[in-house]
C-alpha cells in the first residue's frame, strides 16, 4: 500500500508541476496586463508597475522565480487586490465556497441516489418517468433563472427567507437549493443507469434464488454494486462543486471563491488565476486519490493489496 | 386441454422428400443492429415525443428568421420594451428589436453550437482514446497524464483563456468546448477499448493480418459506438448550456450574432419589469435541453443489448 | 421497499446539513441567527424597521456593488478603496460637493509667485488619540513619490520639487522632495512651475492621507490589507472589514469635527448582483443602493431617486491612423468623422438603454465643471461650444458623408471594413449594436465589425492602436478640464488617436500658465471648440450614476464618488 | 412418488417482436434421492423451464401459459412471490453456470453462504457462521475460518462453484437445480464437482435436477433423463432406456453425435444432426425435429406427434410409434456400455 501511495505522490507532483507551468505559460500569451482597468493607467505608469512586479523580464526568467516562491510556499501577491497574498484570498474564501459546496452535495447526493433508485426499480412505470423528468428539469433550467426565481419568491415576495448575503443557516438555504438542483439531476441519471446495469448481472439471479426478498437484495446486493460508478465520478464533481460557482455566489453575494476563478482571468491578475489553478489541480488530485481509496472500499477487485 | 386431434391416413405415413422439409424459414425479420435500435428507439413514446420537440426547434431556427417581417439585429427605438402583442408576438427588447425573430435566429447559433459541440469532442476523444486504449504501455500512460493535467485546470480559466486567444465567434466557442470536453469521452473509450482490446474478434483480425489502424477504427471503435453515441446525445444539451453560461460571464457570442444564452443574459438584467424577456428563451431553452436529455436517456435505453427484451 | 429507502436518506439528509450546519462563517453564528426571527416587514420605500434600534443608535447600512481593493492610501486607485478612504481618514483639504474645505490644514497660504504652499495644520488625533503631525504628512507624499511603492496615482503631482527625478529612480533621498515640516503643525510645499490644478487635485485625491511611519512599517507589504493593520484619522473609524461582505465604520470621537458627524455606525454591504441589490433596497435590508440599474428608475419617487453626474464623459474615439493602411485614409477625413456623429441618434439610446437617465454629450467637458465664479458653472459661461445635434440629423450625416466620400473618391461600397472596439462590461455591447445599426440605416454604411474582449485586453489593444472606432470612457477630476483635456494633446500619454494637432496643443499648454480661472476657462473652451470640430473625439454621452436613498435620511450625496459624511436622520 | 412434478407446462416470453413460445408442454418429475437429467441442445428450453420453477425470471416478459408444477403434491404455479421466497434457498435451490459472475463480486464468500442459512433456519448469527465453516469445508473448501472472509474474485473458477453448492445446500433444500455447473469449468475440476454432488445428494436425499448438454455427464450422473428439444421433451425414461434403446430420432442423432475415439480413422467430419432447431418465434405445426428427422414423413408436418408409454419411465413422442408408421431399423448401441 506505501509503495502504491509513493507512486501516486509522485505522479501528483509532476502533473502539478506540468499544470503550472502550461498555465503560466499560456497566461502569457495573452495580450493586456494586470494594471490596466477601466480608469485606464498612462502607459509610462503602466510600465513603472511592470517593473515593480518583474514582469518586464523575459518570460522565462518569471517562471522561475514564480516557481522558487512556490516551492518555498508563497503564491505572490494578487495584482487586482494590492498587497494581499493569493494564499490568503484562498484561504478566506474557499471555506465559504466548501461550505456552501458540503450543504449541497449533502442535500443533492441523498436525494439524487433516491431518485435514481426509484427510477430504476419502477423502470418504464410513471414513478420512472417522474423521477427521469424531475432530474432532466433541473439540468434543464439554466441555475441562474432557478437562483432569480427562487429569490423573487421565498425572498421578495414573501419575505421568508434572506434574499442574499451569508450570515446563517437562514441565508443559505437558497443557495443550497439552487446548487444542489444540478448534483440532483445528473446522479439521479448515472444512478439509474448503474442500477439497470447491476439488475441484469448474474449474481442478482442467485440471490433471487436464495429466496431474499426485494428490500434484501436492492440494499445488499444492487446498491452497494451500483455505487461503483457513483463512487469513481465523485472526485472532479466534489472538487468542482467546492471550488463555488460564479453565478450562484454572485446572485446571493456570498464571498466565495467561484467569482475569483472568472475575474482572474478577466483582470488578467496572473499570480491569482496561477493561485487558483494549482490549488484547484491539488484539491483535484487529492480528491481522486481518496475516491481510488474509497473505491478500493466499495469494490474488493479494485483494492490495492502490496 | 387436448389438441385438435388431427386425422392422419395411412398415407401421410411415407418418407418426406428433401425439398419438401425445408419449407420452414426463418420467419424472425433479420435486422441490423442500427436497424433495430431505431425500431426501439421509435417505438417509445418519449423518445418520439423529444425528437419532434427537437425537430421543431430546428425547423423554426431555420425557416422564421428567414421568413419574419423583422431583421434580427434592426434597432427601433420608437418600439422599446414592449411586451408580446400582435405585431411582436414575443415583445421587443431593450433595443426595440424583434424578439420573435431572435429567439429563433439565437436558436440557429445555440443549436449549432450544440450538435457541434457534442461531435467535436466526441470524435477528438473517440480518436485519443481508441489509441491510449489499444495501444497501452506508455502511449496510454502519457495520454492518460496529459488527460489528468488538463482536467485539473479549472473549467472557466481554462475557457476564457482559450475565448481571449480564439476571439468568440461561433467557431471559436465550439472548439473551446471540444478542448474541454473530449477528456471525458476519451477516458470512456479508452476504458472500453482496454476492455475489448484482447477479447476474441480482435485477437482473431489481428491473426488474419490486420494493421493497428485497421483494428482501431474498423473493430474497437464501432463497439464503442454505443457509449460514444449516448455520450453525444447528453453532451448536446451541455455544450447549449455551455454557451449561455459563456453570456452570462460576458464572454457570449461575438455581436451582433445572438444566441439563447444572450438572450437570456439580456432578460435576466431587468426581468422585474419584463418578465417575459428572460421567460420566453428561457422556457423554450429548458423545453429544447428538456427533449435532449429524455432523448439522451431513451438513446441509453435503446442501446443497451440487456434491454432488448 | 421504499418506506425503508426513503427513511434512511431523510436520516441521512439531516445528519449531513447538520453537519455542514456547523461550518464556518466570517460573522454571526448559525445557532444564533436560526432562532432570531427572520421576518423583516415588507417596506414600500416607507419606514426601514431596522434602523430604529432601541438603544438609539443611528445607523446606516448602504448597499454598493463592489468591495474595497485595499486600505493603503499611497497604492489605491480604484473609487471603492477611495471612498472608504475618505470616510476613515482626513487629508490636508477635502472635497465636500465640489467645493475644497480645510481638512487637517485649518488654513494654507500661497506665495506671490505661486510656488510655496504653507499649510498651517490644527491639533488633531489618530483614532488611538496619538496627534497628527506635519512629518506623518511628508512621509505619505514621500510613499506616494516612492517607486519601491509601487504606487499609481502621483502623476497630478509631478509638479512638486524633484518628485519626477524620484519617480524616476534619480534621487533615491526622498527627503529631497519639495515638501518639508517646518514644526508639528506647519507644512511647506514648493513646487517646481506653477500648477493651477495643484490645490483641486490635492483636495480631491484619496492618495495622500497622512501615514504614521512606524505602524506601517510595522505592518509591512500588509499595511491596509486587513481591518487592524490600518489606523483612522477621520470622521470615522473602522470597526471591521469582512472581505467581500462588509465595511463596519463607527463615529470616530476622537475626531476634531465629531459633532458635525451625526451617525453612530455605518455599514457598508456588498452585493453584486444589481437585481438582488434593488430588492434588498425595497426590503428594507439596505438603507441606501448605490448603484441601481436604469430599468428600475420607474419604480421609485423623486425623493427616493437621486441621478448624480458621474464626472465621466463617454466618447467614441477615431483612430485617425486606422488600424488598416486603407482605414487610416478614411477616418483622417474630418467630414467622415462628422457624418458618424450625425447619424447616432443620442436622445433615443439614451432613453432606450439608460431609461433617459444619462446626460446627452454634445461637447466634452463635463457639465459639473465649475465656472470662473462659485455660482456659475463653466457650461453657464461658454453655453454655445457643441459638435453634435442630441438626435440624429440623418441630412446633414449623409451630406458629411457626400463631401467625405467626394474627397476620397470613393464610393460607400468601397469603403473598407472598420473595427469597432469596445470592453465586455455591462451594455456596452448593446450600444455597440445599437451605434453600428444605425450607422447601418441612416448612412447606408455595413462596414463595421464589433470586437469585444474583457478589459485589461480591451485597452491594450487600444493603447496598441488596434482599433479604428473605440468606445473611450474617460473621467478624472471634475473641477478642472485639464486632466481630461489634456490627454489628446501631442504630449498627451494616451492620444493614440494619430491626431496630432500643435494649435490645441497649445492652446491647452497656456493653461498652465496662468493661475486665472477666468482665463483658463476662455482658453479650454476655444480648444474644446476646435477639438470637437477637427479632433477625433466624437461625444456620446456624461454618465450618472443612480442612487435611491431612503427618504428618513439626508446627507448622502454621489457624485463621482460617495459622500455620506454628514448623513442624518431625516426630521 | 415424485417429489416434483411438472406437467404439460407451457412458458412464453412476450417481446417486441411478438410471443415467443419457448416451453411448449413439458412433463417430467423428479424422485428423493435420484438425479433427473435434461439434456438438449442450446436454446431448447431447458433453462427457461427450470428458471420458471422457481420464477426467477421476471413476469413481464415471461409469462407462465399452461401446465402445473407439483411439489410434494402442491401446485406452485399460483404461488406468490412471498410464497415463492419461503421455497427458494429452503426447499429449491439453483447453481448457475458460470462461477465467474455468478457471486456477488463486493461481499465476502462466508457471508454470501451465511445469508440462506440466516434466511431460511432459526440460527443465531454464531450458529449461523459455525454452519457456513461446516458447509465450507464439506465442499472442500481448507481452514473455513480464514476463506470465508476472502472475497470471490481471489477464488478460480472451481472453487467457486464449490462456493456456489455450499451456498445452496446450506439450508438442506430438497431439491438441487443445477443449471450446467460444468460447462464453464475445466475436466478434471468438473469430475470433482459432479462427485460433490453426488455425494451431497446420496448424504442428503435430496432431489437434483441436473441442465446439461454434455452427454458424458448425463451418462455418468443420471437416473432418469428428459431429452428436450425446441421447448418439448421428445424422450424421456431412465438413463438405461434412453442410453440404450432410444426410441426418438434426435436422441439417435445427439449419441451419434458423441465423438468415438477409439475408432477414429484419419479425420472424418465430427458427427452431427444437420441443420439447426426451429425459431420458436412461431413453432411449426408439427413436429419441431421434421425438418433435421432423416426419417421425417408427411405426418410429422402435419401434426404433433402423441406422447407413447414404451414402459411406465419410457415415453417417447414420435410419429415413428405410431403402427401405421413404417418399421425402422432399431438404434443399436455401436459401441460397448459406457462406464
Amino acid at each position: 500500500m506505501k509503495r502504491y501511495i509513493a507512486k501516486r505522490l509522485v505522479i501528483s507532483v509532476i502533473t502539478i508541476w506540468a499544470l503550472a507551468t502550461f498555465s503560466f505559460f499560456l497566461l502569457k500569451t495573452l495580450p493586456g496586463n494586470p494594471f490596466q482597468t477601466e480608469q485606464l493607467l498612462k502607459p509610462e505608469i503602466q510600465e513603472k508597475m511592470m517593473s515593480y512586479y518583474g514582469l518586464d523580464k523575459p518570460y522565462f526568467e518569471q517562471y522561475l522565480t514564480y516557481m522558487g516562491n512556490l516551492l518555498h510556499g508563497d503564491m505572490g501577491y494578487s495584482f487586482k487586490y494590492t498587497n494581499r497574498s493569493v494564499w490568503d484570498i484562498i484561504m478566506q474564501t474557499f471555506p465559504i465556497s466548501a461550505d456552501l459546496g458540503l450543504r449541497s452535495l449533502a442535500i443533492g447526493y441523498p436525494v439524487g441516489l433516491l431518485l435514481g433508485t426509484i427510477a430504476a426499480r419502477r423502470r418504464g412505470k410513471k414513478a420512472d418517468y417522474l423521477c427521469v423528468l424531475i432530474s432532466v428539469l433541473g439540468v434543464s433550467v439554466p441555475n441562474f433563472v432557478i437562483g432569480s426565481l427562487l429569490q423573487w419568491v421565498f425572498g421578495v415576495k414573501t419575505g421568508l427567507l434572506p434574499i442574499a448575503q451569508w450570515k446563517g443557516f437562514s441565508y443559505s438555504i437558497l443557495p443550497t437549493i439552487t446548487l444542489s438542483i444540478a448534483t440532483i439531476a445528473s446522479l439521479t441519471r448515472t444512478m439509474r443507469a448503474s442500477m439497470l446495469e447491476v439488475e441484469n448481472q448474474d449474481y442478482m439471479k442467485t440471490a433471487k434464488a436464495k429466496g431474499l426478498g426485494e428490500k434484501e437484495i436492492v440494499w445488499r446486493h444492487q446498491l452497494r454494486n451500483a455505487m461503483i460508478p457513483i463512487v469513481t465520478g465523485l472526485g472532479p464533481a466534489v472538487a468542482t462543486t467546492l471550488m463555488g460557482s460564479f453565478i450562484v455566489e454572485q446572485l446571493f453575494s456570498i464571498p466565495g471563491i467561484g467569482k475569483h476563478f472568472t475575474e482572474s482571468v478577466q483582470a488578467l491578475d496572473y499570480t491569482m488565476v496561477l493561485g487558483l489553478t494549482i490549488f484547484f489541480g491539488v484539491f483535484l488530485v487529492a480528491a481522486n486519490f481518496i475516491v481510488d481509496i474509497l473505491y478500493g472500499i466499495i469494490d474488493p477487485r479494485i483494492r490495492i493489496t502490496d | 386441454m387436448q389438441k385438435k386431434q388431427v386425422e392422419l391416413d395411412l398415407s401421410d405415413f411415407t418418407r418426406l422428400l428433401d425439398e419438401e422439409k425445408n419449407g420452414e424459414e426463418i420467419v424472425r425479420p433479420s435486422t441490423s443492429f442500427w436497424r433495430d435500435f431505431a425500431r426501439r428507439l421509435f417505438t417509445n413514446k418519449a423518445a418520439v415525443v423529444s425528437l419532434t420537440v427537437v425537430a421543431i426547434m430546428v425547423v423554426l431556427s431555420i425557416v422564421i428568421p428567414l421568413v419574419s417581417p423583422y431583421q434580427y439585429d434592426a434597432n427601433n427605438l420608437m418600439s422599446i420594451n414592449q411586451g408580446p402583442s400582435a405585431s411582436h408576438w414575443f415583445g421587443t427588447d431593450t433595443l426595440g428589436r424583434d424578439l420573435w425573430t431572435r429567439v429563433w435566429y439565437g436558436g440557429r447559433i445555440s443549436l449549432a453550437i450544440g450538435f457541434f459541440g457534442a461531435i467535436f469532442p466526441a470524435l477528438i476523444g473517440v480518436v485519443i482514446g481508441g489509441i491510449a486504449g489499444y495501444f497501452g504501455g506508455v502511449i496510454d500512460m502519457l495520454i492518460m497524464r496529459v488527460i489528468d493535467v488538463l482536467m485539473c485546470v479549472p473549467q472557466m480559466v481554462f475557457v476564457i483563456l482559450l475565448m481571449l486567444k480564439f476571439g468568440n465567434g461561433p467557431v471559436a466557442i465550439v472548439t473551446s468546448f471540444a478542448l474541454i470536453g473530449w477528456m471525458g469521452s476519451a477516458r470512456n473509450v479508452r476504458g472500453l477499448v482496454l476492455q475489448m482490446k484482447n477479447q476474441d474478434f480482435v485477437n482473431a483480425s489481428r491473426i488474419l493480418g490486420a494493421s493497428h489502424l485497421r483494428l482501431i477504427f474498423k473493430h474497437l471503435i464501432p463497439n464503442t459506438l454505443g457509449i460514444v453515441v449516448v455520450g453525444m446525445t447528453m453532451s448536446v444539451p451541455s455544450a447549449i448550456f455551455y454557451e449561455a453560461t459563456l453570456s452570462i460571464l460576458g464572454l457570449g457570442i461575438k455581436s451582433p450574432l445572438t444566441s439563447w444564452g444572450q438572450l437570456l443574459q439580456l432578460g435576466v438584467q431587468n426581468f422585474k419589469l419584463y418578465a417575459y424577456q428572460l421567460f420566453i428563451p428561457a422556457v423554450i431553452l429548458s423545453i429544447t435541453l428538456l427533449a435532449f436529455n429524455i432523448l439522451g436517456d431513451r438513446v441509453r435505453d435503446a442501446l443497451d443489448p440487456k434491454l432488448r427484451n | 421497499m421504499r418506506k425503508k429507502v426513503v427513511g434512511f436518506v431523510l436520516a441521512c439528509t439531516v445528519a449531513m446539513s447538520a453537519l455542514a450546519g456547523c461550518g464556518t462563517y466570517t460573522n454571526g453564528d448559525p445557532v444564533a441567527d436560526a432562532t432570531q426571527t427572520e421576518g423583516n416587514q415588507q417596506n414600500e420605500n416607507g419606514s426601514s424597521g431596522n434602523t430604529e434600534q432601541a438603544t438609539g443608535t443611528k445607523e446606516l447600512t448602504i448597499g454598493v456593488s463592489t468591495d474595497a481593493t485595499s486600505l493603503d492610501t499611497s497604492v489605491i486607485n480604484d473609487n471603492n478603496s477611495g471612498e472608504v478612504l475618505y470616510h476613515t481618514s482626513e487629508g490636508l483639504l477635502r472635497n465636500v460637493g465640489g467645493k475644497i474645505v480645510p481638512g487637517i490644514a485649518e488654513s494654507y497660504d500661497i506665495s506671490e509667485d505661486n510656488l510655496t504652499y504653507t499649510f498651517h495644520l490644527r491639533d488633531s488625533k489618530w483614532e488611538d488619540g496619538e496627534p497628527i503631525t506635519a512629518e506623518q504628512f511628508v512621509y505619505s507624499f514621500q510613499r506616494l513619490l516612492d517607486p519601491n511603492t509601487g504606487a499609481t496615482e502621483y502623476d497630478k503631482f509631478l509638479s512638486i520639487v524633484n518628485a519626477q527625478e524620484i519617480v524616476d529612480g534619480e534621487i533615491t533621498d526622498l527627503d529631497q522632495l519639495g515638501v518639508k515640516a517646518e514644526d508639528d503643525h506647519t507644512l511647506v510645499i514648493t513646487l517646481k512651475q506653477i500648477s493651477p490644478t495643484f490645490l483641486s487635485s490635492l483636495a480631491a485625491s484619496n492618495n495622500l492621507y497622512p501615514l504614521r511611519e512606524e505602524f506601517v512599517e510595522q505592518c509591512g507589504t500588509a499595511y491596509g490589507t486587513t481591518g487592524d493593520n490600518y489606523l483612522s484619522c477621520g470622521p470615522y473609524k473602522l470597526e471591521a472589514w469582512n472581505q467581500g461582505t462588509e465595511i463596519i465604520y463607527v463615529k470616530n470621537d476622537q475626531y476634531y469635527d465629531a459633532d458635525a458627524i451625526k451617525m453612530d455606525k455605518i455599514t457598508r454591504v456588498v452585493i453584486e448582483d444589481a437585481n438582488t441589490r434593488a430588492s434588498m433596497f425595497d426590503n428594507g435590508e439596505i438603507d441606501v443602493n448605490m448603484s441601481v440599474p436604469a430599468s428600475l428608475k420607474d419604480n421609485y419617487d423623486s425623493d427616493t431617486l437621486f441621478n448624480d453626474p458621474a464626472g465621466t464623459t463617454t466618447t467614441l474615439q477615431i483612430n485617425m491612423d486606422g488600424m488598416t493602411e486603407e482605414s487610416g485614409k478614411v477616418l483622417s477625413n474630418v467630414n467622415f468623422i462628422k457624418a458618424l456623429s450625425y447619424a447616432i441618434d443620442r436622445e433615443g439610446l439614451n432613453m432606450a438603454l439608460a431609461n433617459g437617465t444619462y446626460d446627452v454629450a454634445t461637447r466634452l467637458i463635463d457639465p459639473a465643471t465649475p465656472g470662473s465664479t462659485d455660482e456659475t458653472t463653466y457650461w453657464e459661461e461658454y453655453p454655445d461650444v457643441s459638435g453634435a445635434p442630441t438626435t440624429a440629423d440623418p441630412e446633414k450625416a449623409n451630406e458629411y458623408l457626400n463631401k467625405a466620400l467626394e474627397e476620397l473618391g470613393m464610393t460607400k461600397e468601397e469603403l473598407p471594413r472598420m473595427t469597432y472596439l469596445c470592453m465586455e462590461t455591462g451594455q456596452l455591447k448593446l450600444y455597440a449594436e445599437a451605434i453600428v445599426d444605425s450607422w447601418k440605416t441612416v448612412l447606408g454604411l455595413d462596414c463595421f465589425d464589433i470586437v469585444q474582449y474583457p478589459v485589461p485586453t480591451t485597452i491594450q489593444n487600444m493603447l496598441d492602436g488596434q482599433y479604428d472606432i473605440y468606445w473611450q470612457q474617460n473621467g478624472d477630476d471634475m473641477n478642472d478640464p485639464y486632466m481630461y483635456m489634456s490627454y489628446w494633446t501631442k504630449t498627451g500619454s494616451i492620444n493614440v488617436t494619430g491626431w496630432m494637432d500643435d494649435t490645441y496643443t497649445d492652446l491647452i499648454n497656456q493653461t498652465e500658465l496662468t493661475m486665472d480661472r477666468g482665463e483658463r476657462l476662455e482658453l479650454f473652451a476655444e480648444a474644446e471648440q476646435y477639438i470637437l470640430d477637427n479632433g477625433p473625439q466624437i461625444p456620446l454621452f456624461f454618465f450618472t450614476t443612480l442612487i435611491t436613498v431612503n427618504p428618513e435620511f439626508t446627507g448622502i450625496d454621489y457624485g463621482a464618488n460617495a459622500e455620506y459624511l454628514y448623513a442624518d436622520y431625516a426630521e | 412418488m415424485s417429489i416434483l412434478e411438472v406437467k404439460d407446462l407451457r412458458v412464453s416470453f412476450h417481446t417486441y417482436a411478438g410471443k415467443v413460445q419457448a416451453v411448449r408442454g413439458v412433463s417430467f418429475s423428479v424422485d428423493k434421492g435420484k438425479t433427473l437429467a435434461i439434456v438438449g441442445e442450446s436454446g431448447c428450453g431447458k433453462s427457461v423451464t427450470v428458471q420458471t420453477i422457481m420464477k426467477l425470471t421476471p413476469t413481464p416478459p415471461a409469462f407462465i401459459e399452461e401446465g402445473s408444477i407439483l411439489y410434494e403434491g402442491t401446485d406452485i404455479v399460483g404461488y406468490s412471490e412471498k410464497q415463492m421466497q419461503k421455497l427458494r434457498g429452503k426447499e429449491f435451490s439453483m447453481i448457475f453456470q458460470d462461477p465467474m459472475t455468478s457471486l456477488n463480486p463486493t461481499m465476502r464468500v462466508g457471508r454470501q453462504i451465511n445469508e440462506n442459512i440466516l434466511k431460511h433456519m432459526t440460527l443465531s448469527s454464531k450458529e449461523a457462521t459455525k454452519r457456513t465453516m461446516e458447509m465450507m469445508r464439506l465442499v472442500g473448501i481448507a481452514n473455513p475460518e480464514i476463506n470465508m472472509l476472502r472475497y470471490p474474485h481471489t477464488y478460480s473458477g472451481g472453487m467457486r462453484q464449490r462456493i456456489m453448492i455450499a451456498m445452496g445446500m446450506a439450508a438442506n433444500p430438497k431439491i438441487l437445480f443445477a443449471d450446467e455447473p460444468t460447462t464453464a469449468l475445466d475436466v478434471t475440476t468438473q469430475s470433482q464437482i459432479l462427485d460433490l454432488i453426488n455425494d451431497l445428494k446420496k448424504q442428503f436425499q435430496m432431489a437434483v435436477v441436473l441442465i446439461t448438454h454434455n452427454l458424458g455427464v448425463v451418462a455418468r450422473m443420471a437416473d432418469s433423463v428428459a431429452v428436450m428439444y425446441a421447448g418439448k421433451v421428445v424422450e424421456t425414461g431412465t438413463a438405461r432406456e434412453v442410453f440404450y434403446e432410444p426410441k426418438h430420432p434426435y436422441t439417435w442423432g445427439l449419441l451419434n453425435s458423441i465423438p468415438d475415439t477409439a475408432n477414429m480413422n484419419g479425420n472424418r467430419e465430427l458427427p452431427a444432426i444437420p441443420g439447426t432447431p426451429p425459431d420458436l418465434f412461431a413453432p411449426p405445426k408439427g413436429c419441431a425435429f421434421a425438418a433435421r428427422c432423416p426419417y421425417a414423413m408427411k405426418a410429422c408436418i402435419k401434426a404433433q406427434p402423441e406422447e407413447t408409454c414404451l414402459s411406465d419411465t419410457h415415453k417417447v413422442s414420435c410419429h415413428l410409434l405410431d403402427p401405421r408408421a413404417p418399421k425402422v431399423e432399431p438404434y443399436h448401441v455401436k459401441r460397448q456400455k459406457t462406464e
